[in-house]
């Protein structure tokens, strides 16, 4: 549907209750809407196409007396998004849920009931998402009152109540400290036999206050560097996203070589990110030389980045305005060659793994959603794309330097883990077909990094998406009077993909649960990123070695 | 009137014995515990005398051929051979075990008088007890059976306040007046009247074309292979039935009653034979038991693995112990007719087999129901799926019960171990004789580790594993040393059985060779097995078969020897480096604690192998846990 | 001679211990070269069993079970050995026992794990235990034929005639089906990939063991050594029995050589391939069944 | 094929030999522009706070003990190596060195300390004046300090409307109740 045909429509159903504006730039419209049709628009923007990308909740009660909460929606084929905007009083940020037919929105929901304090009426798993088990309840971090460092003290005998399990099951604990999750995050997988019937998710472990933190205590410049952290492997991408809001949200132009080098660097990240999927995968399948293969193809790709960056991870290539290091000739010789290289080693790589039957008794048919399903929960990346859902925002939304590049978007409709390796596989080809038209098409030279003002314009909104390796991130930010942001919040695509990950686990064996987690390629702390200060792991005290094993010991103490 | 008085009065005697208690224990019903002691003095004085007269009849010789017990016109022919001594003294033995484990036990049921359970209960061994010693398949057996059955009827009947144990003991009723039916009509078949020994019957076989023995021997063993409970007659009614009777009860059906249809079978397949064995296809008859011996052992043990009430799967699993047996007896018909004087020895190495496995089984599986009752009694539950952590609450059981799981498991050097080695090398050795009776053999052996697999769930998920602390809510103690006795006497059986193997293997030759018109007697005549098998101290071996130096051996006190070694090793192993133990809980990840949700249960176990082998059915009862469960 | 026959059993356990740790270590070895690394010393498996033999022993069970498992474990595993025929010499065993008690004691230390581990009461452990005791029953009735090969065509089960390469005796279309039958089963009897289901550590943290640390892990790893040794060397003794020379001291260091080259392929393909799931394992070993059944038929009519 | 795949991987990955080092005996120069552990030429350095005041980690700290001695304190234990400090830094006094081995038992040994001697400007009797403010003010205002050196603590702000007591009003909220309990 249109823009012009979907405002139409709008208009149509909600009259005077609905005011339409552009955004930053036409790709975005804005609707604010009163909060009694908050719901029904939401869902009239699902049927009508639109994709959910998140929400966003912000406490505005300092300069307007009320909360506000943002609904986002992407429509792909025609390469614009919708920010469905309200707003609640400060005594009753009380909204209708939109998770009952919109199941992505559910940890949204979740999220904003636990930080910001508001109520989802409606919302079918009213439950605690991110605070810690032992946080206390009535305290809503994101508030702008409660302080950025609040640690209030912590109890030893909280829990989190976990689901029912279905009849006749039995709980298998699988976390936060387990071989196939690479970071802490628990799932209670009810077997039956080895069948695995249900699945309740509890994560949010690897609290750090990332938003919050950045909302009081540093500046905008700053930021870049904090956001590159929050994930380790898509750092890049969360640099880029969140300079991409802050020009977006000020007007800032940058130049157009330093966009090709933002692309150079988006994309050598999913090659090595792909890379270090496909040897986790072989791992979590038990094909340790897969895992350890992978791993030396991936690793020249990080040798180059060194070079290029000063660092094999967290590039810290990207702030707002530009990058920071240069791609010198030297340098370009330098990633062609590299990139030669790695596409023999990964074409020997990608026969090996594709033409492997014992591989593909433990993918195909693993994890299998069917297409309208991973709609319905706004799948990324290639979780979704190897479920026939022809989505990426590279060239859906392009930003940085896409728009003049070609490459094709690799899709599967086998609707299982085969499917995203598949696409994955492909994909590191696309990415260095990008890599070398980059090259080949980038300004010869140019200013890097654009003079930005010293203070930026506050509440301003600004909204960017990039696609990383796990699908798309995207970052909502409002500008703020103390020169850093007012709001900013980040969706890491692993916060929708494992929102998925209970359905996909449904009917299939305990066995295949590794590496169906790992086909959405999970990055727990991208997800867990906003939550705000968990009061043991902020402890200063230092421990001394014999002390932690007296601890370790300790606990263990029955 | 009789030629040997001496087998003869004890076991009237004994059966006199059994009848007055019948008569008089239900007078004391009203008072429980002095109902439970008089009812033990009865039939314990009985069993003696039983147990006396079998073994002597086993040992020193029987009578030599049927004697009538006259009553006016009616003659019901008498034989108590050596495989009657044998069968006797093994009725015996666990009848006793059982009247003294059901003093305490039957405090279980406070809401059941004790009147009918203490009338019906030496009636059970009566009935059994004529069984084997009747020669007929007439008038003696219809009585001797009758009362078998209507009492067990009764007794299986005991709860009769719950549909379902009335439902399965009607079943049982029909299925076994069917058997009745079948048997007796097999007889009549066969030209029997009343008054003819199976010697007689035998006799009138002789000349009897191909389709008339077929249809003797056809019906009576479905009459005996149902109560015997082979597949799939015994699917029919034995699960149901042994799990939901009082656990003495079980105990007795499933250590001996059934071990009445095995007597049946030999009896018939061995001793009741035209003269000469004219016209009798000893192959294609051994072919047809040792195939339904391997059906059953396969498949009743794959049913049994599949159950998680503790009682069912003791069921289920009976029946696969009896497949083992009716595999060594068609193994030993099978071979009976070579040509070859080693694959004939081998035949009778078959047949002890059998007769030994009878023996063990009775002493284990009597022994694991009395288990399943303990858990009963404990707990309240027999359902492995709320049951675990016993092992802390009742070491005495799960020790005893680790003995039996061993034993009905064969692991060497255990008792089920030696009877099947038995079984099982007997089959494979006779190598070209029939190919399918190697293939009955492999089966026989990969079927011993499903066992294996049945009884490392039952032990494990009801003693080690957790469980109890969170599904029972009363005080779970050991069970009274009135009920540990007769288990630990039968643990004691199963150690010697297990350790001494040739003593029993010489009670069984003794008893095959004190029984005139065997098949295979002249194996058991002395110099008939010399030099083929030799039963000594350090275990027993078949030998110089095929030549000198080939030969299979298993001597239980060397593997045991072996084993004690090796474990000391262990041990100095273990402790060499001077590791110090902590205790800690259960590590779930760091996020849970263990609790009943998360407990693995009992119908996950071999989830895999369960889905893989869905097609051999077996009901696992539905309503298993919540059965027992309710009660405080 | 007869003294001979005493020590025999004696030089096995001392061989077999000696050797086992080092086979393992020749397998982390080769997986590294496979996998481009440089892997640990060959010796590093005997560091291993000491560091931990040193280790405290955690308890999270209580019971006795829990305790006695890693014995038994490793009394079958060196029982089994002791039995043996190692290096074409009979030891004083070899008259009163026979293939099917090196069966059952195989089968006792596969019990000892899961006594172990029913008893550790962890959720991981008790399905570990599950798929341990499903292979066990699958993958028996292979190594049964194997052992019962030579015997049915000899017509003996005693230890002289079954292990010591009757059955390739005189190389048959049996021996030929049971050889390959036998290969495809190496990796279940030797639990390495794909058929390291019950340990499979990246879901159930190594299953069965998972409570198990110290001394009582050392003594179920030794035993899990010994037991892959014994595998190796069952398979030289029964399809490569021409490796041999009739001198006692030459025979063992050829045979060592022969388990060697097996441990290579153990190796080999225990690092080329993905771990199995059960479901798909159960029926893949329903296959070899068939095929050794077949295999078993037709050496009883003689092919 | 199952089998010609194998063989086919066997091949490939025999291929490329041993690539992992017998780390720490031997391991890869670092290349030019790498970015390591932060360190500071205290000829050089002015004390001018700029460092501490764009850390993202807040891990630059500083503390005037008097008018004329500044503390710089830079504590490695949080850095995340972005740089940023050199980058600002106006008189070069900071350079990425190419340091990266520095796991320890002891937090001392990645720490560094500057004990600045401040020359205050004779016109205003300030080190520094910025146009807006001072600098240190401004420090000041984000909190980039410690008071106390032992602790190496940041002085923490609280917004003015949240009063720990509201902590003590949440005390009444029933906990659930432990999993497994």
């Amino acid at each position: 549907m249109t823009k012009d045909s979907l405002i139409r429509t709008l208009r149509d159903g909600f009259g005077p209750a609905l005011t339409v504006s552009e955004g930053a730039t036409p790709k975005r419209l804005v609707l604010d809407i009163d909060r009694t049709a908050f719901r029904a628009a939401a869902l009239k923007l699902r049927a009508a196409g639109g994709r959910y990308m998140v929400g966003v909740g912000s406490d505005e009660r300092d300069r307007r007396g009320a909360f506000g909460m943002i609904h986002l929606f992407a429509f792909d084929k025609d390469g614009f998004t919708v920010a469905l905007r309200t707003s609640a009083p400060a005594e009753t940020p009380e909204f209708d849920s939109i998770a009952p037919e919109i199941p992505a929105a559910g940890w949204t929901e979740r999220e904003y009931m636990d930080l910001l304090g508001f109520t989802f009426k409606g919302n079918p798993k009213p439950k605690k998402l991110i605070l810690a088990d032992d946080w206390p309840a009535g305290i809503h971090p994101l508030r702008k009152e409660v302080p950025y460092n609040l640690v209030p003290p912590s109890a030893e005998d909280v829990a989190y109540e976990l689901d029912e399990a279905p009849e006749g099951t039995t709980t298998v604990p699988i976390g936060p400290f387990h071989p196939s999750l690479h970071e802490p995050a628990h799932f209670a997988v009810y077997v039956d036999g080895e069948t695995i019937k249900g699945c309740d998710y509890r994560g949010f472990m690897t609290h750090r206050g990332i938003e919050k933190l950045c909302q009081t205590q540093v500046s905008y410049n700053e930021v870049p560097f904090v956001a590159e952290r929050i994930c380790g492997i898509c750092g890049s991408v969360h640099a880029a996203a969140y300079s991409q809001s802050v020009e977006e949200a000020a007007g800032i132009k940058i130049a157009r070589r330093a966009e090709f080098i933002r692309t150079i660097m988006l994309e050598i990240e999913r090659l090595h990110s792909h890379l270090l999927w496909l040897g986790v995968a072989g791992h979590l399948i038990g094909y340790d030389t897969i895992f350890m293969q992978s791993w030396r193809v991936r690793e020249p790709i990080m040798w180059l980045s060194e070079r290029l960056t000063g660092n094999r991870k967290t590039y810290g290539m990207i702030v707002i305005g530009g990058v920071r290091r240069d791609i010198t000739p030297a340098l370009r010789e330098d990633i062609l060659g590299v990139l030669k290289k790695v596409e023999t080693e990964v074409g020997g790589l990608k026969d090996a793994v594709l033409k492997d039957t014992s591989i593909h008794r433990r993918t195909k048919g693993v994890g299998f959603i069917p297409r309208e399903e991973a709609e319905a929960w706004s799948l990324l990346g290639p979780v979704a794309r190897g479920r026939g859902v022809d989505i990426d925002v590279r060239r859906d939304h392009p930003y940085a330097a896409y728009d003049e590049l070609s490459f094709d978007v690799p899709v599967m409709d086998s609707g299982d883990v085969w499917g995203t390796l598949v696409v994955r596989l492909l994909e590191i080809f696309e990415s260095i077909k990008i890599v070398r038209q980059a090259l080949d098409k980038m300004p010869s030279d140019g200013p890097l990094l654009t003079e930005v003002a010293d203070v930026l314009p506050a509440y301003r909104h600004g909204l960017s998406m990039v696609e990383a390796p796990r699908g798309e991130s995207v970052h909502y930010l409002i500008t703020g009077p103390e020169n850093r942001p007012e709001r900013w919040r980040v969706r890491a695509p692993t916060y929708t993909n494992l929102q998925g990950v209970p359905r996909m686990l449904l009917d299939n064996q305990l066995a295949d649960f590794p590496i169906i987690v790992g086909s959405i390629d999970p990055c727990f702390s991208c997800t867990d990123r906003v939550l705000v200060v968990d009061g043991r792991a902020r402890s200063r005290r230092v421990f001394a070695r014999s002390e932690i094993e007296a601890l370790g010991r300790g606990r263990r103490k029955p | 009137m009789f030629t040997r008085p001496d087998l003869v009065i004890p076991v009237f005697a004994a059966l006199a014995a059994l009848a007055a208690a019948a008569v008089v224990t239900p007078l004391f019903a009203a008072r429980r515990r002095a109902a439970g002691i008089v009812h033990f003095a009865f039939v314990a004085a009985a069993c003696v005398l039983l147990a006396w007269a079998g073994l002597k009849a086993a040992l020193g010789g029987g009578m030599d051929e049927a004697e009538f017990l006259r009553l006016g016109p009616i003659a019901v022919p008498i034989l108590i051979d050596g495989l009657s001594g044998l069968f006797l003294a093994v009725i015996a033995v666990l009848s006793a075990l059982s009247a003294l484990y059901a003093i305490r036990y039957m405090d279980h049921y406070p809401d059941y008088g004790l009147g009918r359970f203490t009338a019906a209960f030496p009636v059970f061994i009566l009935g059994m007890a004529a069984l084997v010693t009747v020669d007929d398949l007439s008038l003696g057996f219809t009585l001797a059976w009758q009362l078998m059955t209507l009492s067990s009827f009764v007794l299986i009947r005991f709860e009769r306040r719950k549909p379902e144990n009335v439902r399965a003991a009607a079943k049982y009723l029909a299925l076994m007046e069917l058997a009745w039916l079948l048997v007796v009509g097999g007889g009549l078949v066969a030209g029997g009247s009343i008054g003819d020994s199976l010697h007689t019957l035998g006799g009138k076989l002789a000349g009897a074309g191909a389709g008339p023995l077929f249809a003797v021997y056809g019906l009576l063993l479905v009459g005996f292979g149902l109560k015997a409970g082979v597949f799939p007659l015994g699917q029919l009614w034995l699960p149901d039935a042994h799990s939901v009777a009082p656990s003495p009860v079980s105990a007795l059906l499933s250590g001996v009653m059934l071990k009445t249809g095995i007597f049946g079978l030999l009896r018939v397949f061995f001793f009741m034979l035209p003269p000469g064995g004219n016209g009798f296809d000893a192959a294609l008859w051994g072919l047809v038991l040792a195939a339904v011996g391997a059906a059953t052992l396969f498949i009743g043990t794959i049913q049994s693995v599949k159950q998680s009430d503790a009682k069912r799967l003791l069921a289920f699993s009976s029946i696969g112990q009896i497949g083992y047996i009716v595999l060594g007896m068609g193994a030993a018909l099978l071979l009976s007719g070579s040509g070859v004087p080693a694959v004939r020895s081998l035949a009778a190495v078959a047949i002890l087999g059998a007769l030994f496995h009878v023996l063990n089984h009775a002493a284990f599986k009597g022994l694991l129901f009395l288990t399943g009752g303990s858990l009963l009694y404990a707990t309240g539950t027999k359902d492995l799926n709320r049951l675990g952590g016993l092992i802390k609450l009742m070491p005495v059981s799960a020790a005893v019960a680790g003995v039996a799981s061993l034993s009905i498991a064969g692991m060497p050097p255990s008792s089920g171990f030696a009877s099947k080695w038995t079984i099982i090398t007997s089959s494979l050795l006779a190598g070209d004789a029939s190919v399918l009776l190697v293939l009955f053999g492999i089966a026989a052996l990969f079927t011993s580790v499903v066992t294996l697999a049945c009884y490392v769930k039952f032990f494990g998920m009801a003693f080690t594993a957790s469980g109890s602390e969170w599904t029972v809510k009363k005080e779970i103690r050991e069970v009274p040393v009135l009920m540990l006795l007769p288990k630990l006497a039968l643990a004691a059986v199963c150690i010697v059985q297990g350790l001494f193997p040739f003593l029993f293997f010489g009670l069984i030759s003794s008893a095959l060779a004190n029984s005139r018109g065997f098949l295979l007697g002249e194996a058991f005549t002395p110099g008939g097995l010399d030099g083929m098998l030799s039963v000594s101290l350090l275990g027993i071996r078949v030998h110089d078969l095929f030549g000198p130096g080939l030969n299979a051996a298993v001597a239980p006190l060397v593997v045991l020897g072996l084993l004690a070694a090796a474990l000391a090793a262990a041990v100095l192993l273990r402790r060499s480096a001077g590791s110090r133990e902590v205790a800690v809980p259960t590590w779930l990840c760091g996020y849970q604690e263990l609790s009943d949700k998360n407990r693995y249960r009992d119908h996950g176990m071999f989830a895999a192998f369960k889905n893989f082998f869905r097609w051999t059915g077996g009901r696992t009862s539905p309503k298993a846990g919540r059965r027992q469960g309710g009660r405080p | 001679m007869r003294a001979l026959t005493y020590a025999a059993p004696l030089i096995n356990a001392l061989v077999f211990l000696l050797a086992a740790p080092l086979y393992e270590g020749v397998l982390r070895k080769l997986a590294a070269k496979i996998q481009s690394r440089q892997g640990p010393p060959l010796i590093q498996p005997y560091r291993d069993l000491l560091k931990l033999l040193g280790k405290q022993t955690l308890n999270s069970a209580g019971s006795w079970p829990f305790k006695l498992a890693p014995l038994g474990a490793f009394a079958a595993a060196l029982a089994v050995v002791v039995l043996i025929p190692f290096g074409g010499r009979l030891g004083v065993f070899a008259g009163r026992l026979d293939v099917i008690v090196v069966i059952y004691l195989l089968t006792l230390g596969g019990v000892a794990v899961l006594l172990g581990a029913l008893a550790s009461r962890n959720t991981f452990a008790l399905i570990g235990a599950s798929r341990e005791m499903v292979t066990m029953i699958m993958v028996e009735p292979v190594l049964a034929v194997t052992l019962i090969l030579g015997a049915v065509k000899l017509r003996s089960l005693g230890l002289a005639a079954a292990m010591p390469g009757a059955a390739g005796a005189k190389f048959t279309l049996a021996t030929g089906l049971m050889l390959a039958v036998y290969l495809l089963a190496l990796q279940a009897f030797v639990a390495r990939q794909p058929f390291d289901i019950a340990e499979a550590e990246v879901e159930l943290l190594e299953g069965p063991f998972i409570e198990y640390s110290g001394p009582n892990y050392a003594l179920f790893k030794y035993a899990m050594m010994l037991k892959q040794m014994f595998y190796a060397w069952l398979f030289v003794s029964v399809f490569l029995p021409w490796i041999r020379t009739g001198i006692y001291p030459a025979d063992i260091v050829l045979q060592l050589a022969a388990m060697l080259v097996v441990f290579l392929l153990i190796g080999l393909v225990g690092s080329t391939n993905p771990r199995l799931r059960i479901d798909q394992a159960v029926r893949y070993y329903a296959v070899l069944i068939v095929l050794s059944l077949a295999a078993v038929a037709l050496a009883v009519k003689g092919w | 094929m199952w089998l010609t795949s194998k063989i086919k991987q066997v091949l490939l990955v025999l291929k490329p030999g041993k690539v992992t080092l017998n780390y720490p005996a031997e391991s890869r120069p670092v290349p030019e522009g790498f970015r390591g552990q932060p360190a500071w030429d205290h000829t050089k350095c002015i004390g001018c706070g700029g460092c501490a005041n764009h850390c993202p980690a807040r891990t630059i700290l500083t503390r005037d003990l008097c008018p004329e001695i500044r503390i710089l304190f830079y504590d490695g234990a949080r850095c995340m190596y972005c740089g940023r400090c050199a980058d600002v830094c106006p008189e070069k006094a900071i350079v990425m060195s190419p340091e990266f081995e520095l796991a320890t038992g002891d937090r001392d040994d990645i720490t560094q300390s500057l004990e600045l001697f401040m020359l205050t400007c004779q016109r205003c009797g300030r080190c520094y004046d910025l146009e807006i403010k001072n600098a240190i003010d401004k420090l000041d205002l984000r909190g980039y300090r410690y008071d106390s050196l032992e602790a190496r603590t940041v002085i923490r702000r609280s917004t003015e409307r949240f009063a720990p007591d509201v902590l003590g009003e949440t005390e009444a909220y029933r906990r659930p109740e432990r999993i497994g309990g």
